[in-house]
């Protein structure tokens, strides 16, 4: 039974990882700059496709991840530029259709690149098996998106909380008019967060292609999952998103694997077996509901 | 000065505190029907805190506020508003998109004792002359008939200012919170502020938080001093003018 | 709304000849409205049977029963919604003479209603629900693929007659794994420890590896079309299931698709097919070698199905000499298939689902190395589905 | 800006477009192309929730994300009655829009507490949990949503029959934009609008801001349910996409297209995204590519809208 348990506890842990990928560069685009980009799940759509075009040419894993990351930097720096810095100024309503837009564009663009039909991208042959560890197998390829995770997530609080791009980076997060007034350049400050962001996108999008499909739309589901993530982390906060996406992977791997059998035991199976899986799916947004109800800034509120 | 004043607002024990740092300490205070109560104190003494709380929109976190004979203690704002405690704002804070006309009908629609609830979807508002000509005496009484078709947002400061106080006026309020009336207005500007709260003075309580010492002495019939959060002297002016405790820790030596 | 693909040969002539004829006996054209999945998880499928599909056209050069025919090509994205406006369109604006290709049952019990209302022939080149074949029948739908249980039937006879103790079942929730669950336990009479619901279009199946490994089965059977089944297969070869418990798939789980996408991991995987692209018959080997010319690629079992469905049409406007609007002469001509299947003969049932053998298949290397499946032997001879009886159609 | 008076000149356009409305069905049947007559409802039906949705964005000035959760829970209640037998429009609709307007009632009160971003987001969780829910519920059909037993009875008419199906919903739409016009200049109307320009003022001239914005919030979402009681009708299939997000985003779209906080914006809008969808599709491939940029072109140069542009958005300057 514990291989069970411990095996779910990791598919959460490595659920929760890939989704602090997203939510740390969505945390920081919206702390910063107050805007609320619908887009960030294109970027990741991007990522992965570029990874997948990248892989096949070069047919190594790690130069596709690579390429794919640099690339999708480079295309989020250049959306940041020539549009979303328009937006800054604009309300909420005019960000979320602007963006929305950009979800359309982006789906029809990959479409129109790719086809229509999920594009290849396999993991790497070395990973292909199970790991044995004194008898507890799980497969290699997760858990080298596991240690991938949790490397940049130190990398990122590293560099956050002790260098001093990162003191910018929390200043314009708390008050973005002060650190102006200390003359830090925040529009180039903030592109740079744009394109890291982008990058981290990327960086989840290669690494989930081989485990989900890479196709037109993927990027819209875990779009939600990361705004429920750095809401319940606290808008603007590293620290926010990388606790918000632990909880809400692993809230929601165990909720769907345990739920229902849990439910069993004490209402009738037919019911349990109905109502197990509405209830483990609706789980973390009664979460991030619950938490607004409480502390409505979040968790880790940045702008104290 | 008449003799048989009773008190409207009585504050006792106030305090409010933000982390570590205490905006109201025990501040007690008690305004009497018909006066003009005016505030005083150095910048960060805790003025526009005790507004925020006496308006309803801080709650205290120790003290009692009592008003005109009824606990404040939960009630939300529109409901104090309606018992008659109406604030005005430091910083303009206006309908700037509204015509003037709009703005102070606003307030008097807001009066459900007198025009009853605003839930009605059907009737079209423009069939409620009655209001709109309130409205207007209202405009005339802060002189600003003449602008009544303008937006709000293209006046000038002083006349925002004024259109400030006709709409608290206009909700009729037992006791009206003036937040620094003449904040950031020329000399004639406030020349013509002050006439206006004298007129107004004679109809309706007061309490007068300002900085324009000048204005204060002319118009108050008593000062409380507010430092630090507490309430150190209430009384009239003379007295508070010669009361070496004040001057000590507010008005620095005068002479 | 996808964007229409027209599929014209003879566009002038054609639009001149359908928007002028008048409801005159004989027609001087013919409208076939093909709705599949062309894009999602399930993409692999619609595609194989619109390429079949056209593929039979060509071969046809254009002409169903001597008259020119124009094949309207519509997207339904998987989606039940998006399938009912094309549905509606094909129906109220293009005015189609047949209709085909739809590939999820969800999405053809979805739209069904509306197209026998209107008189329209549907021929199924795969979505098979069990409910068309029992109390729902209707003369207007026909099913050239099988009834969705019968492959699944054929695996659990197979798994069956080879002693297997405990065995998990994986299939999503939608019409179509339900028959796959209830078609398996039909001959599949031994422990099954677990029936697994998956969501429809899931690709991460992390959660539910973890639930069989815990299970210890020796056999697992799943039934996940398309890219969902290319996942599973990769991710529970990836958790090392494989090494002790046998992989059992239906046909359409383990056919070129699949193999195409996950390759060596499928090698010694069973599976049960109508169809196989070895099968020797002159009409399957001009089929196969047209469509590996054709698309680069071998057919699959979805392809042939296409090919079939329009031999049909083909075969039934002939024989009624284009008088489209005579339908119940329409349906006795459908009902006679005058046409040589792919697969070698089958005949119609009264509810008008094929009766056909079901052969087994392993998937090994062929000749020239490549990993692809190899016919085995016969599991089923002119096998009916289980639902005929409660038809009311004689 | 000011508050929203339609000039004489905006009701005479909207008559204009009422009266052409009414001739359409028979200018349709004229050129033999059925299809188009409940391609038509379709638009309307849409203009009905999109107006609903400027209600409560263009005048309560309250970002939901989640509108979408209404309009498709009014297509699953009508569904569902349909299935246990209530079929007469009389009682289901009705019943449904109170289903629709007590959900809104839930869910507003809480998400109202909340403020500026964390007000859109917990809408769209709002929403999020509605669609799992009803996505998991075998009895509704699960992933494959619920087909309609059969149309409802609207008194003795049939609306099995397209035009007169097209006739009831224009009649409906006709009304709520009437209605809607009263509502904007009644006093309920200029109290949500000042809510949206300065709500602390409001509150501070004695406004109990917080139940104003709920009561727009539930019009809103019955007004919703209603539009999804009709849809459910005209597509004869109560399905889970009518619950996604993405559903909540194109209603918005077509406000912003049509022009926020304008009676007729929602109409507009809904006309121009739905037509012009139908229009492109055939013609442009990639078409999402063009509607996206048109978009993008309106959200940055035409705040206020197409309607805006013309005139009939809100009083010019």
């Amino acid at each position: 039974m514990t291989q069970l348990i411990l095996e779910q506890a990791l598919n959460g842990l490595q659920f929760g990882l890939m989704l602090f990928l997203l939510a740390a560069g969505l945390t920081l685009v919206f702390g910063i700059m107050d805007m609320i980009n619908l887009a960030h799940g294109s970027l990741y759509m991007a990522g992965a496709y570029l990874a997948a075009a990248a892989t096949q040419a070069s047919n190594s894993f790690v130069v596709g991840i690579g390429a794919a990351m640099l690339a999708t930097a480079i295309l989020g720096a250049l959306l940041e530029i020539t549009l979303l810095r328009r937006l800054y100024a604009r309300n909420h309503l005019a960000q979320v259709l602007a963006t929305f837009a950009l979800i359309l564009i982006a789906n029809e663009a990959v479409r129109m690149i790719w086809g229509a039909q999920p594009v290849p991208l396999n993991a790497p042959d070395a990973l292909s098996g199970p790991v044995n560890i004194a008898g507890f197998f799980y497969p290699a390829y997760r858990l080298l998106i596991i240690g991938v995770g949790a490397l940049v997530a130190v990398l990122l609080y590293v560099l956050v909380t002790h260098t001093r791009l990162g003191m910018w980076v929390r200043a314009g997060a708390s008050n973005r008019e002060m650190t102006e007034a200390l003359g830090i350049n925040v529009r180039l400050l903030f592109t740079i967060v744009f394109a890291f962001g982008a990058a981290l996108c990327a960086l989840a999008g290669a690494m989930l292609g081989p485990l989900l499909a890479v196709q037109a739309g993927m990027g819209e589901s875990i779009l939600i999952l990361a705004f429920v993530v750095i809401v319940i982390g606290g808008i603007g906060s590293i620290r926010g998103a990388l606790v918000g996406s632990l909880l809400v992977g692993i809230v929601d791997t165990l909720g769907r694997a345990a739920l229902p059998s849990l439910l069993s035991l004490f209402l009738s199976p037919e019911v349990a077996s109905n109502f197990g899986p509405a209830l483990a799916s609706v789980l973390i947004y009664l979460l991030m509901a619950a938490i607004l109800f409480w502390r409505p800034e979040g968790l880790f509120p940045a702008r104290a | 000065m008449n003799e048989c004043r009773t008190t409207l607002l009585e504050v006792s024990d106030v305090s409010k505190h933000f982390g570590g740092i205490y905006a109201l300490n025990a501040a007690s205070l008690e305004i009497q029907t018909g006066e003009v109560h005016a505030l005083i104190g150095p910048n960060g003494a805790g003025k526009t805190t005790l507004i925020h709380v006496l308006s309803g929109t801080m709650l205290p976190d120790a003290g009692r506020v009592v008003f005109a004979g009824k606990d404040l203690v939960r009630r939300q704002m529109h409901e104090r508003v309606a018992l008659g405690l109406a604030r005005s704002y430091q910083i303009t804070n206006l309908f700037p998109r509204l015509t003037v006309l709009d703005n102070v009908t606003l307030a008097v629609q807001g009066r459900v004792r007198d025009w009853g609830s605003s839930f009605s979807f059907w009737r079209p508002f423009s069939v409620d002359s009655a209001i709109i000509s309130e409205a207007y005496d209202f405009l005339g009484q802060v002189a600003l008939t003449g602008v009544a078709g303008r937006r709000a947002g293209q006046l000038s400061h002083g006349e925002q200012r004024c259109l400030e106080v006709a709409l608290v006026l206009a909700t009729k309020p037992k006791l009206l919170l003036l937040d620094e009336p003449m904040a950031g207005m020329g000399p004639e500007e406030s020349a013509r502020m002050v006439e206006l709260i004298e007129s107004l003075a004679r109809r309706v309580t007061m309490l007068l938080v300002e900085h324009d010492m000048d204005a204060v002495f002319r118009l108050a019939d008593r000062i409380s001093v507010l430092v630090s959060g507490s309430v150190i002297a209430t009384g009239e002016p003379a007295a508070i003018r010669a009361d070496s405790e004040v001057r000590r820790a507010y008005l620095g030596d005068i002479e | 709304m996808r964007p229409t693909k027209y599929l014209t040969l003879f566009a002038t002539l054609l639009l001149v000849g359908s928007s002028v004829q008048a409801a005159e006996a004989n027609r001087t054209s013919l409208k076939v409205g093909l709705l599949s999945t062309l894009s999602g998880p399930g993409a692999g499928l619609g595609v194989d049977i619109r390429d079949g599909f056209n593929l039979a056209v060509k071969h046809l050069n254009g002409r169903f029963g001597g008259l020119p025919a124009e094949v309207i090509v519509v997207d339904d994205q998987q989606k039940p919604e998006v399938a009912q406006q094309a549905v509606e369109k094909f129906l109220k604006k293009d005015k189609v003479d047949f209709m085909t290709g739809i590939v999820f049952s969800n999405i053809m019990l979805a739209v069904g209603p509306p197209i026998f209302d209107s008189k329209t022939f549907f021929i199924s080149a795969n979505a098979g629900p069990s409910q068309y074949a029992g109390e729902q029948c209707t003369p207007f739908f026909f099913n050239v693929a099988w009834q969705n249980d019968n492959l699944h039937e054929a695996v659990g006879q197979y798994v069956q007659n080879k002693g297997f103790k405990n065995v998990v079942l994986v299939a999503p929730n939608y019409p179509g794994g339900k028959d796959a669950m209830v078609g398996f336990k039909r001959f599949y009479t031994g422990r099954v420890s677990e029936e697994i619901y998956t969501k429809l279009g899931q690709l991460d199946y992390a959660a539910e590896l973890a639930q069989i490994r815990s299970l210890k089965p020796d056999a697992v059977f799943f039934f996940l079309p398309g890219g969902m089944g290319i996942n599973f297969i990769k991710q529970f070869v990836a958790a090392g299931l494989s090494a002790d418990s046998q992989l059992f798939a239906p046909g359409f789980s383990a056919d070129e698709d699949v193999i195409k996408a996950v390759g060596a991991p499928m090698l010694g995987m069973f599976n049960s097919s109508h169809w196989a692209h070895d099968m020797d018959n002159a009409e399957n080997k001009r089929f196969v070698a047209d469509f590996q010319k054709d698309f680069g690629r071998l057919p699959s079992l979805y392809a042939s199905q296409g090919y079939d469905a329009a031999l049909l049409i083909d075969a039934a406007v002939r024989d009624v000499k284009g008088k489209l609007d005579d339908k119940e002469a329409l349906r006795k001509a459908l009902e006679a298939k005058h046409f040589k299947s792919v697969r070698g003969d089958f005949k119609f049932n009264t509810n008008h689902y094929p009766v056909q053998n079901y052969y087994l298949r392993v998937i090994g290397r062929d000749a020239q190395g490549r990993v692809t499946n190899k016919t085995m032997g016969t599991v089923f001879t002119n096998h009916a589905d289980a639902y005929v009886a409660q038809c009311s159609m004689k | 800006m000011g508050l929203y008076e339609s000039s004489k000149r905006r009701r005479v356009a909207a008559a204009i477009t009422l009266a052409s409305l009414l001739a359409l069905p028979w200018l349709i049947t004229a050129l033999d192309q059925g299809f188009y007559i409940s391609f038509a409802s379709r638009v309307l039906i849409f203009a009905l929730a999109a107006t609903s949705l400027n209600l409560v964005i263009g005048f309560g000035g309250m970002i939901s994300f989640g509108h979408a959760a209404f309009f498709g829970t009014g297509a699953y209640c009508v569904a569902v009655l349909a299935e246990s037998g209530i079929v007469s429009a009389a009682l289901a609709w009705p019943l449904t829009m109170a289903l629709t307007a007590l959900l809104a009632l839930l869910i507003g009160a809480i998400s109202l507490r909340t403020r500026g971003v964390y007000f859109i987001m917990i809408t769209l969780a709002f929403a999020q949990m509605v669609f799992y829910l009803v996505v998991s519920l075998k009895a509704w059909g699960g992933d494959d949503g619920l087909s309609l037993v059969r149309r409802s009875i609207f008194g003795g008419l049939d609306l099995k029959d397209d035009t007169t199906f097209y006739f009831v919903v224009l009649a409906i739409l006709a009304l709520v934009l009437v209605a809607l016009d009263r509502l904007a200049h009644s006093r309920f109307g200029r109290v949500i609008q000042s809510i949206r320009e300065n709500e602390t003022r409001m509150e501070a001239l004695g406004y109990p801001v917080f139940a104003y914005k709920l009561v727009c919030f539930v019009i809103g979402g019955a007004l919703a349910g209603l539009a999804g009681a009709l849809l459910v009708n005209q597509s004869g299939l109560a399905s889970p996409n009518l619950l996604h997000w993405m559903q909540s985003g194109t209603l918005m779209v077509m406000i912003v297209l049509g022009g926020v906080g304008s009676v007729y914006g929602g109409v507009v809008g809904a006309v121009l995204l739905l037509l012009g969808e139908e229009i492109l599709a055939e013609w442009v491939p990639h078409w999402p590519i063009g509607l996206g940029v048109l978009l993008l072109a309106v959200v940055l140069w035409a705040p206020l809208g197409i309607a805006g542009l013309f005139g009939w958005g809100r009083s010019r300057e």
